[in-house]
């Protein structure tokens, strides 16, 4: 039942695949089953965009379907703690109001088992420092889709250093217009230009690859 | 730029209207200076250019004004009066002003059912004319009441605007965009008439803005004449309430050229000539005076253009506060009018535009001269012609004789 | 106009016509870097350059005279309001009035995926589009039935709040209002160009083509949604691409006049789709598009926003000089090795480099992009996303004009 | 009942007008009866409004009267022949095209006995001939409301000295903008500037009154 879950979650066969979860959830530790199926079957998703096999529209169908499954396994979980590998704050910085790519890039890190506290879009500095404060993550994620945004990433990051939090945090930025020439001027730790890129190396800032 | 010499004659200009208003004596009698489709023949173009040409509709209006120079100017595009559309609009203060007069332009775009242009409806050489119809239907006098500008908006403006027939249709938002596109091109050529008219010595603030008697709305834009005097026998209280409902409207729309500047009303009356004293004071005066009154507590002035024969009505204008304002006269004869309201209202007009046609030079010396005769002692006056169009081929001489007979006889 | 004006308006359009036509001008033809920048090099905010029509005309004025190339950099203020192109689309003389959103319009008309600086936005943000389900999925009938009729009744109240009731004044009004304003903007803008002439700029603009895929995905179902309804509604979502092309090449043809030769066409779902789905949904009726336009006498001017790598060989399937494709992040040299003698390849210079990078390292970047794409002509340098931020530094700026100065020439 | 017919319908009691003429056009010869007094009443009306005492609104309410009582009054004449007074051809003339004071006098002059060929608005001076040729009328009536009319009537006028009919007409100017110097300008035989004078001068002419 897994390998056909994780085949037909794999294939885009959206009926299909929700319609053995329904069947598997029910079994008793189904749910965890379904759970981990679904994440590996995100993640071989991830890894056949990276491989330019599979583009944008796979990855938001995948979404959509992880979604759709969650949310008839996800109250079953209720009993058992999920693992998590890590908490991160994900928000749009200052001035840009663009949701679309911060949306795809939560599904995929919430599906790898990262807790994404998303503060949301246009998000003044000092927002990011308090929720910093609060939340104690270990990742922050900075998104912006216009140029406009790689200003306000460096001066959030700034104000982090002001606020002493730089050194306890690992930062990645993402987004249409980021890359490694901006990732070093705003002076975060990593970059993502696509969802899949971005799961994967919070994983690694993680330690977690 | 305009000369020392026009601004100082454009002062003095504004000064002698302006005594003539408060009922005083100025230095000489101030004339509006005579006009209409003369002017387009005088520059030697068609009636149809005149109205659609506002180059040539200007150059034809300062060589008129260079060759008869008089207290105020005459000429530029005028327009058909659309009230029922500057009523739809009139929550929209930047908008309602500029449909009221419908020019040859403007009714490319809109196709209004009473409007007849030169080189469109009639021949190049006629003059624009308005020809009002039944808009409205008798058993609709409770919806107008109701709400006269949901009521004009709704219902009527669909029924004479040709392009505004089906409201909510890509036509009827085209059109008013075409409307808006009209409209902008136009305000820059009025910018550039302001501006020849100043360097001509011509006041340019302080204008005039546009106001219309309740009933003559519905006479004119929603019932037709004819209808309305019927309905003020059938439905005599309906006809009460909308004039009473309609007053409001009116007053706002007016009060929005104040804003822009403006610092005096006129209003054209049409009905008052077709009512007996007793209907006149029961269903037309009573809204009427209520508007001059209310625009005089805002500071404005109104100028009344007595159509046709006002003489059984004279007596209400003593109703209003003394210097409350102009009253233009076509039939009444000036100088009955002046028994009456001599230092009460300033009397405006005298000069019968038949006899300017038909007459000869000398006969109108004569006339001019006897005509000042009686009118100017006590001020208070502002000669103008009783109708404001010379015919195409009125002859110039005539018009130069009036001219100069002013200039002889117009001094205290 | 002074005659060297004129000489060299001449001269800055053969040097792109012959990079269009495939063939080597006298030097690369560079249409300029600038965007948000030229606000703050003006010494004003974003919202004044959106909303104040003299100060804006000032701005680019003196950004163009400080850095000369071949085509007025002019900056991005306002977005486009496709909708309305197309419920309008039988009134060819509203195309100006109604086919763009700027920040007056948009006050006019509160569209609702806009955002301004100095409204929704501080002051110094840039115009964004913000869209959204603007169409449920049960409506795709009515949408390939009369896509017109569909854009103007359904769509254009959803996305206007003057027009929620088309019926209305509210909604008559603004029309009229937007054709006053628009012939403010109008008067300042001929200002602008008659200065813009002096400076030797020929008046021109480019006329715009819209994907039909794009169409549906950014105006009317939203771009996650439309993904789904390649899955749910295949033959649905295919006949409305067909069903809106003749009205999207009508709007384009309304935009087309003297100047405006050529049609921009900036793509949105191309990076998002696989092959299979590219070449199913998206690509066959950009295609005809481009095809259609080229009948209609106007070139094409694709801008492949994103990746565009894996759709790279399907620009074969047009015949050879049809246009230019103006590349975001596909590696010009890469698309040069493919399209040389084919295509004409615009774009090169990374926007983040120029944030970024240092003058001295700049010189050598562009040395290096311009020594790989210059030999054999067909190439157009460009920045490859059309806006740099405010904070850009202004001699990194000053060092890509020079560095094109110098290793520009053929 | 003829007294009490004429009485309502000069006091323009339209609802007793109307009640008693519908019973007296029933009684054997009551439809000449009526006539007859309908006529005698817009002549009383005519004479009121020359007066000052009534007003154009009287006229129009008293020709909208006579419209009325006719429709039943007419049919039931077939037989005897109405008494006209003479025929008159009637027209407002070239770049003119209002028709609302040709109306008005049309109907008082029909009330009159006058045999009225209305042949419209804007009319050529042409047309104006070959009505007279047509029709013969003793009398021809040319409406005017804006001043730009008054140089229309002179060229109809000599187009009509041409055509060599002005000596077999007599006509009248009528209008707005009308008045004795315009009368001599255009070369009238008389004028009226509203349609009771109109309709007196009319039947003056006919050598009537």
């Amino acid at each position: 039942m897994r390998e056909q879950l994780l085949k037909s979650f794999v294939d885009m066969d959206e009926q299909e695949a929700v319609k053995i979860a329904r069947e598997l959830v029910e079994t008793d530790g189904g749910a965890v089953a379904v759970l981990d199926t679904c994440k590996e079957a995100m993640e071989e998703v991830g890894r056949l965009f990276e491989a330019g096999e599979y583009f944008l529209s796979e990855l938001i169908a995948a979404g959509d379907m992880f979604n759709q499954i969650m949310e008839f396994t996800l109250p079953k979980l209720q009993g058992e703690e999920v693992a998590s590998l890590g908490t991160m704050v994900l928000g749009t910085v200052q001035g840009d109001v663009h949701n679309i790519g911060k949306d795809i890039f939560k599904v995929m890190a919430e599906a790898s088992g990262i807790n994404v506290i998303d503060i949301g879009i246009d998000v003044p500095h000092e927002k990011f420092v308090e929720a910093i404060k609060e939340h104690k993550p270990e990742l922050v994620g900075m998104c912006c889709l216009i140029t406009l945004g790689v200003d306000s990433m460096k001066r959030t990051i700034e104000v982090i250093k002001e606020a002493g939090l730089r050194d306890d945090i690992k930062i990645i930025i993402g987004g249409g217009r980021v890359s490694q020439a901006v990732m070093e001027h705003v002076g975060a730790d990593a970059w993502a230009d696509d969802a899949a890129r971005g799961v994967r190396l919070s994983k690694e800032l993680l330690g977690k690859e | 730029m305009v000369s020392p010499e026009m601004q100082k004659l454009a002062q003095e200009r504004a000064a002698r209207m302006q005594a003539a208003i408060e009922l005083k004596e100025p230095d000489r009698v101030p004339f509006t200076g005579l006009g209409g489709d003369i002017v387009a023949a005088y520059a030697g173009i068609t009636a149809y250019e005149f109205e659609f040409d506002f180059e040539k509709n200007r150059q034809a209006a300062i060589k008129w004004l260079k060759d008869f120079p008089a207290d105020s100017p005459v000429g530029g595009i005028g327009g058909l009066d659309n009230l029922a559309m500057s009523v739809a609009f009139v929550d929209f203060p930047d908008l309602a002003n500029q449909f009221f007069m419908v020019n040859g332009p403007m009714n490319d775009v809109l196709n209004m059912k009473f409007a007849r242009f030169p080189g469109r409806q009639l021949d190049e050489y006629s003059s624009r004319q308005f020809i009002g119809g039944k808009n409205m239907e008798p058993e609709e006098y409770d919806e107008l009441i109701a709400d006269p500008v949901k009521f004009s908006y709704e219902k009527i403006l669909p029924r004479i605007a040709g392009n505004l027939a089906d409201l909510g249709s890509p036509t009827s938002l085209a059109t008013m965009a075409r409307l808006g596109m009209v409209k902008a091109q136009q305000a820059a050529e009025m910018r550039k008439t302001g501006a020849a008219l100043a360097e001509l010595g011509y006041p340019t603030g302080g204008g005039s803005t546009f106001a219309f008697a309740p009933l003559d709305y519905i006479g004119d834009h929603l019932r037709d004449l004819p209808n309305l005097v019927l309905d003020i026998r059938r439905y005599p209280d309906k006809v009460k309430a909308a004039a009473e409902a309609i007053l409001e409207v009116l007053v706002k729309w007016t009060l929005q050229g104040k804003a822009a500047g403006a610092v005096q009303a006129g209003f054209p009356l049409h009905l008052n000539e077709y009512l007996s004293p007793k209907l006149y004071r029961e269903f037309y005066w009573p809204t009427l005076k209520e508007y001059i009154l209310r625009l005089r507590e805002e500071g404005m002035r109104s100028r009344l253009f007595c159509e046709g024969w006002h003489d059984a009505h004279l007596d209400t204008f003593l109703e209003l506060p003394a210097g409350w304002g102009i009253a233009a006269f076509e039939k009444t004869d000036v100088r009955k009018a002046k028994k009456v309201l001599a230092g009460h209202t300033c009397i405006s007009g005298g000069i019968d535009v038949g006899v300017v046609i038909s007459g000869t030079p000398a006969e109108i010396d004569e006339y001019i001269k006897r005509l000042l005769g009686d009118m100017m002692p006590g001020g208070g006056f502002i000669l103008g012609p009783n109708v404001g169009n010379l015919p195409r081929n009125t002859p110039i001489e005539n018009v130069a004789a009036v001219y100069e007979a002013v200039e002889k006889y117009g001094k205290y | 106009m002074a005659v060297d004006a004129k000489q060299l308006a001449a001269e800055r359009a053969a040097r792109l016509k012959a990079a269009v036509e495939l063939k080597e001008p006298d030097r690369v033809p560079f249409t300029g870097i600038g965007g948000d920048v030229i606000a703050a090099y003006a010494g004003i905010t974003s919202y004044e350059f959106n909303f104040d029509y003299e100060k804006q005309c000032q701005a680019i004025i003196k950004y163009v005279k400080d850095f000369p190339s071949d085509q007025p950099v002019i900056g991005m203020t306002g977005l486009g309001n496709h909708v309305a192109s197309m419920a309008f689309s039988d009134y060819p003389d509203l195309y100006p009035i109604i086919s763009r959103v700027d920040g007056p319009t948009n006050d006019i008309l509160g569209v609702d995926y806009c955002r301004f600086p100095g409204r929704e936005l501080d002051e110094n943000s840039s115009p964004q589009f913000i869209g959204r389900e603007y169409m449920s999925a049960e409506e795709y009938d009515e949408l390939i039935a009369d896509p017109v009729k569909f854009c103007f009744e359904k769509i254009l109240p959803r996305i206007v709040r003057a027009f929620r009731d088309m019926k209305a004044p509210e909604a008559h009004a603004a029309m009229a209002r937007l054709a006053l304003e628009k012939a403010k903007a109008g008067a300042a803008m001929r200002d602008m160009f008659r200065q813009l002439q002096e400076l030797g700029y020929a008046p021109g603009g480019l006329s715009v083509f819209f994907a039909p895929l794009d169409f549906i995905g950014d105006q009317l179902r939203d771009i996650p949604n439309l993904i789904k309804d390649l899955r749910r509604y295949p033959d649905k979502v295919k006949a409305a691409t067909e069903a809106v092309l003749e009205p999207l090449l009508k709007v384009s043809v309304n935009a087309k006049g003297p100047g405006v030769e050529t049609a921009m066409i900036p793509l949105h779902l191309n990076e998002y789709l696989s092959p299979a789905l590219y070449n199913e949904f998206y690509w066959p009726t950009l295609k005809e598009g481009i095809l259609r336009l080229a009948e209609l006498g106007m070139k094409s001017q694709v801008f492949f926003e994103g990746r565009h790598d894996a759709h790279l060989e399907t620009i074969l399937e047009l015949p050879a000089g049809w246009g230019t494709a103006y590349f975001e992040k596909t590696d010009v040299r890469k698309a040069k090795k493919l399209l040389q003698g084919h295509t004409c390849i615009m774009g090169g210079i990374d926007v983040g480099m120029v944030i970024s990078s240092t003058p001295a390292k700049l010189d050598e970047y562009i040395k290096e992009i311009l020594g790989e794409m210059m030999p054999g002509g067909g190439f157009i340098l460009a920045p490859n996303i059309g806006n740099l931020p405010r904070e850009t530094p202004i001699e990194n700026i000053r060092a890509v004009y020079e560095a094109v100065e110098k290793y520009g020439k053929y």
